[in-house]
């Protein structure tokens, strides 16, 4: 076998153990869930068209901003949200549930590359669908406006919005993804966590402005293009620049990762029956 | 530490309050070694310490010179057949295997070469392409197996590999291992089989309740055991008559009927001496053996005398 | 003295009919569910909006109790259509728990260690089982629903007199279908996700997903096409609409009612094939 | 209302029996008629011996053929059929959060009987299993072996006349093996019920049974009456000596035998049939060399599985 040491064994291995995770998210039977949540806001947007009445086909002034809120309150709280649990809990959870973990622990791979290269198996997946979901449903957005919209979708600031939009999500997809991987390896039943956080993530708009730093969702929110009102009761915190806004995901979604690799090097087999 | 044999020193594992194995040391020599006792009695916990896969309580464990903690190392060197009956899903024959050997750093035309290679040793070609969920529960052994040897280890830790074969597969896979354990490399059985444990293994740890019984080869451990007279089992038509005459030598100290009358089992204290004069017996009674065994030569009489038939499960 | 020799007899005595072995296991898995003690806790706790139901009927139509409460009879204003629509939802809630709660332990513990093979290697066929299943539920969920809002109707019509039952037949037809409706589709349901999903918390995680993100999605339909047809896949609003057309009350969304009739019926038809496919006595791969 | 009995009909025919999973045809015309005490069941792995007790249960629809079980028809009498079965399935089936009492009763009464008469019987019957003491625990704590015999004592405890069991000593240690082997060749000595063992260890199959099936790829290799095998196979001698000696080996050729020498001192002779086992006492006597093991062999059933395999082109 090949002997070489260090950072091109790893790679390599990184490289395998994704593509391996690409694999069971995109192609497997049991990935139909995702596919289902990724599918709703695109036919979100087909219905939306189906029933835009004539007056508003001519412009596209507030698709914009009907877009936003589709976006925050739709996408990314439930859409994303969901489908982060459901493909970053599998990565370590549902392999105990199946009894197949084991499998990995036999190979010559370290724990840690094995938590990194599962994880980036798994940001890659869910970047890729839900990536591909948002860009479609924006686009689904502004077709029925016809010439204004098309205008609208491939000037300077339109471009500039979607760029937006797609980042937000990857973001999203990293630093949900860190966290539920480390609740799928720290918990047996990782639902309970999920809610508390969902719980955590709707209250975030009505909570004081420190409070707001420890919610992803907050982050998340200052890096969209277009500003949305939380409803009456949102306590209004000045936002976050964007690039701060990208640094502080970056890091919650290494920090988190750096401590699944490190609950990873601990990990026992004792499928006990539940 | 000589880098050649698996050493396990003074290794106690609980789970929480519930025994694994406690305070087991012992070396275990390449060739092929079987590891015997009841359900329960810890030895699929002794297997998961050697490969990392548990963290011992206490004491170290070295395979081989490697520490089971690193498994970068360990895996290069070591494969292991659990007694896990689960596959990652949806995964095929093929699909599993391949993605074994690319961990292991083979990839592209030599993975698919050594998978075939693998597929062929365990008899499973014609079902590669199917769904391990669709194998028979023999399938899936084969299939295990062949994840365990893909990589050619120098260690090969098996625990009851042949669970659910039928007898060729039996036979086969006997064969595959003696071929590995003679090549110096280490194959370590676990098996309830004890007539195939007779038949393949070079030395012998018995293990109950979580310690080590007795370790070496089974003849020794045989002979050690100097409480048990040796037993010898005679099928014939007039086991009467065989039994009446053994009396006459000193060494004989117990003759019983057995299996309505079709047979006498003698007990011997000096068994150089009792085989020849036995053939003499024979000859003057004109007797029509069927069958002359010595009944406790096997691992299963040194299984009864040292965890004994009610030795069950907890 | 006579040595009895213990040695394996077959049985000779009478059998049960084919019929009612279905019963043997809803009778089994009733105990198992009133086994835990906090489920038979949470059970009594359900009771208590059909408790506190016939309390006020009973107080409404008690003058002296009235006075020394200081109320009078017509802060009570009779009582309305609204206070027997709110308490349909009270109950209507906790059966949906109940329900969660209980589906997940009928179904996984089968399934989980393959004991149903056990099950269909008896004189009994799948769908027995299922209608053992189900009975289960049925005997758990009619008490603290319709059984509970009939008795207080039929209270309330007692002691109101003078055909106040006849007049207000809706209400009484509104719980009695109402409540069987919605027993029929969330025992479906949720017998269905437990077959589908083996673990009993991924189960219920599952099933309150699917509540809460359809119930998010229609909504979101709703505001965007700004018409109704978000409905259409909104398993609570469908239920809330069709017991309000019963009781003669107020609906949400301008659905026309068969439509959510057919969302109804389109969940048990999902569920009927969901548990089709999944009862198996073996894993059947092509 | 079901048939009535007819107690001599034969306990398994077989008539043309196919069944086929999506594409693959996994069982082919299966065509045989069994009414001894105990059949045998084998075959390698994937020849279809778990698909045909599972068809006989009803699980899989046959595609073409039938079968009758003591005379009744598969197609039709289903439910009759399963209730005089008990089923040992090959995989651990178990419920684990209730006690073994209360699982073996919930059973019974799956099979028919009252409740009282179940909970009499699922005492018996995890008594007779060797569980008597551990009868109130929960399924769920228990070793292999444990959940083997609550497996076996579901299976009894409706006195069903006919028992499938598929592997039954699958992972169990050597004494609960020996439990498992004594307890089923009891209830067929006792001819209470009739027993279908589906099984790789060919040792077990050999003490229990008297008839054998065996299956190759979905079709019937060798269908033989142990019983009148065993008498009729030419015989072959195994002989152990205490020191390997080419003196003794040359005496035994010259008397006629042929001798296959498996390991220095380990002799495998076929004998002319007219030549008994004291002439090589004789021999050995005269030679002054020990025997330490003599074994005359029969075909053992290991002999007829691989030939039965051997003779359509070659094994799996």
């Amino acid at each position: 076998m090949s002997g070489s040491h260090g950072w091109s064994l790893w790679r390599r291995q990184i490289t395998v153990l994704a593509k391996q995770e690409i694999g069971r998210s995109l192609f497997s039977r049991r990935s139909l869930a995702v596919y289902l949540l990724a599918a709703m806001p695109i036919a979100l947007a087909l219905l939306r068209a189906l029933f835009l009445p004539e007056s508003q086909r001519a412009h596209a002034a507030h698709t914009t901003t009907e877009f936003a809120e589709v976006y925050h309150f739709f996408i990314l709280r439930f859409i994303v949200f969901f489908s982060a649990a459901m493909l970053f809990v599998k990565l370590f959870r549902g392999e105990i549930l199946e009894r197949s973990l084991h499998y990995h622990l036999l190979a010559p791979v370290r724990r840690e590359i094995l938590t990194v290269g599962k994880y980036i198996g798994g940001l890659l997946a869910s970047a890729a669908i839900l990536g591909a979901t948002v860009v479609l449903t924006i686009v689904l957005f502004y077709l029925p406006h016809g010439r204004a919209g098309m205008a609208h979708l491939t000037s300077a600031s339109g471009l500039g919005e979607g760029f937006a939009y797609l980042v937000t999500t990857v973001l999203a997809c990293a630093a949900y993804g860190a966290l539920f991987l480390l609740a799928g390896l720290y918990f047996k039943n990782p639902m309970i966590p999920a809610v508390l956080f969902l719980g955590w993530e709707l209250l975030t708009p009505f909570l004081p402005g420190f409070l707001k730093l420890l919610s992803v969702v907050h982050y998340l929110g200052s890096l969209e293009p277009v500003p949305i009102s939380q409803g009456p009761f949102a306590l209004m915190a000045q936002p976050v620049p964007g690039w701060l806004a990208v640094v502080a995901l970056i890091a919650i979604s290494v920090g988190l990762l750096a401590l699944g690799a490190w609950k990873a090097r601990g990990l026992e087999i004792t499928y006990s029956t539940e | 530490m000589t880098a050649d044999i698996i050493s396990v020193k003074n290794v106690s594992k609980f789970y929480g309050e519930v025994l694994g194995v406690n305070r087991v040391t012992v070396d275990i020599e390449p060739g092929l070694t079987g590891l015997v006792g009841p359900n329960g009695s810890g030895k699929s916990t002794l297997m998961h310490l050697l490969c990392g896969l548990l963290r011992p309580t206490r004491g170290s464990i070295s395979v081989i010179g490697v520490p089971p903690d690193k498994p970068e190392e360990l895996f290069r060197l070591v494969g292991y057949c659990t007694q896990y009956d689960s596959f990652p899903n949806g995964s095929t024959g093929y699909s599993f295997l391949s993605h074994t050997l690319a961990l292991h750093g083979l990839d592209g035309v030599d993975a698919d070469r050594r998978a075939w290679e693998v597929l062929e040793q365990v008899g499973l070609t014609e079902a590669a392409r199917r769904r391990i969920a669709g194998y028979s529960k023999g399938m899936r052994q084969r299939i295990k197996l062949a994840q365990a040897i893909c990589h050619d280890p120098r260690v090969l830790i098996l625990d009851e590999p042949l669970n659910g074969l039928d007898p060729m597969g039996r036979a086969e896979m006997i064969d595959l291992f003696k071929e590995l354990a003679g090549a110096g490399r280490h194959v370590i059985v676990s098996s309830h089989i004890l007539h195939e444990v007779d038949l393949i293994s070079d030395g012998v740890i018995m293990i109950h309740g979580g310690s080590v019984v007795a370790e070496g080869s089974i003849r020794d451990v045989r002979g050690e055991i100097t409480a048990q007279p040796l037993q010898v089992l005679v099928r014939c038509d007039r086991p009467h008559a065989i039994a009446a005459r053994a009396f006459e030598f000193a060494h004989v100290v117990e003759a019983q009927i057995v299996d309505e009358a079709t047979g006498v089992l003698l007990r011997t204290t000096d068994a150089g001496a009792f085989f020849p004069e036995l053939g003499r017996i024979i000859l003057d009674s004109g007797v029509e053996v069927e069958t002359v065994t010595p009944a406790d030569e096997s691992v299963h009489a040194v299984y009864d005398y040292l965890i004994g038939d009610g030795g069950g499960g907890p | 003295m006579a040595v009895y020799e213990r040695i394996w007899r077959r049985y000779d005595g009478s059998l049960t009919p084919l019929r009612w072995r279905p019963a043997v296991i809803t009778k089994y898995a009733l105990a198992e569910a009133f086994s835990s003690r906090i489920f038979a806790a949470f059970y009594v706790l359900c009771l208590l909006p059909t408790a506190i139901g016939v309390f006020l009927v009973y107080l409404s139509h008690n003058v002296s109790l009235l006075q020394q409460v200081g109320l009078t009879k017509e802060f009570m204003g009779g009582l309305t259509a609204v206070f027997f629509q709110f308490l349909f939802l009270w109950q209507a809630l906790p059966a949906f728990f109940v329900a969660v709660i209980v589906s997940p332990s009928l179904i996984a513990a089968d399934i989980s260690n393959n004991a149903l093979s056990l099950y269909l290697g008896r004189p009994i066929d799948r769908r027995d089982y299922v209608l053992g299943k189900m009975a289960v539920l049925f005997l758990l969920l009619s008490p603290i629903t319709w059984m509970g809002g009939l008795l207080i109707f039929i209270l309330q019509a007692y002691l109101e007199g003078n055909g106040w039952g006849f007049e207000n037949w809706r209400i009484g037809t509104a719980y009695f279908v109402g409540h069987i409706t919605w027993i029929v589709v969330i025992s479906l349901l949720t017998l269905a996700i437990s077959a589908w999903v083996r673990f009993k918390p991924a189960a219920r995680g599952a099933l309150f997903g699917i509540i809460f993100i359809l119930a998010g999605f229609a909504q979101a339909i709703n505001a965007v096409t700004n018409t109704s047809v978000g409905d259409l896949i909104n398993l609570t609003r469908a239920i809330y609409n069709v017991v309000m057309s019963i009781f003669g009350g107020p609906t949400h969304g301008d659905l026309p009612i068969a439509l959510n009739w057919f969302t109804l019926a389109a969940t048990c038809v999902l569920s009927i094939w969901m548990l089709h496919r999944k009862l198996r006595a073996h894993e059947v791969v092509s | 209302m079901t048939q009535p009995l007819n107690h001599d009909a034969p306990v398994l025919e077989l008539d043309g029996l196919t069944v086929k999973l999506g594409r693959r045809t996994i069982l082919d015309q299966l065509e045989a008629s069994f009414s001894g005490r105990a059949i045998g069941l084998l075959g390698p792995n994937g020849a279809g011996k778990t698909t045909l007790l599972r068809t006989l249960l009803g699980f899989y629809p046959p595609s073409a053929g039938g079968a009758k079980v003591f005379g009744r028809e598969l197609a039709t009498e289903g439910k009759q059929i399963r209730a005089e079965i008990g089923y040992m399935p090959e995989s651990d089936a178990y419920i684990s959060s209730i006690t073994a009492i209360h699982f073996v009763r919930l059973m019974a009464e799956l099979s028919g009987l009252p409740s009282e008469a179940a909970l009499e019987r699922a005492h018996e019957a995890l008594f007779y299993v060797g569980l008597g003491e551990a009868r109130y625990r929960k399924v769920g704590t228990f070793s292999t072996g444990m959940k083997q015999m609550v497996k076996l004592a579901q299976a009894l405890v409706h006195g069903p006349r006919l028992l499938m069991l598929d592997e039954p000593t699958n992972g169990l240690d050597p004494p609960a093996r020996k439990r498992m082997i004594d307890l089923v060749s009891d209830i067929r000595d006792r001819g209470t019920s009739r027993i279908i063992l589906s099984s790789h260890l060919l040792g077990d199959v050999e003490t229990v049974c008297d008839e054998v099936l065996i299956l190759k790829r979905g079709a019937i290799a060798d269908s033989c009456d142990l019983e009148a095998d065993r008498r009729a196979n030419k015989s072959f001698v195994e002989v152990d000596l205490e020191a390997p000696s080419d003196e003794f080996d040359r005496a035994v050729g010259a008397l006629g035998c042929e001798v296959a020498s498996l390991e220095p001192g380990r002799l495998k002779l076929v004998m002319p049939a007219d030549l008994s086992t004291r002439a090589l006492w004789t021999t050995a006597d005269e030679l002054g060399v020990g025997i330490r093991r003599l074994d005359l062999k029969r075909d053992s059933l290991q002999d007829i599985f691989m030939r039965a395999m051997e003779d359509n082109h070659g094994g799996v």
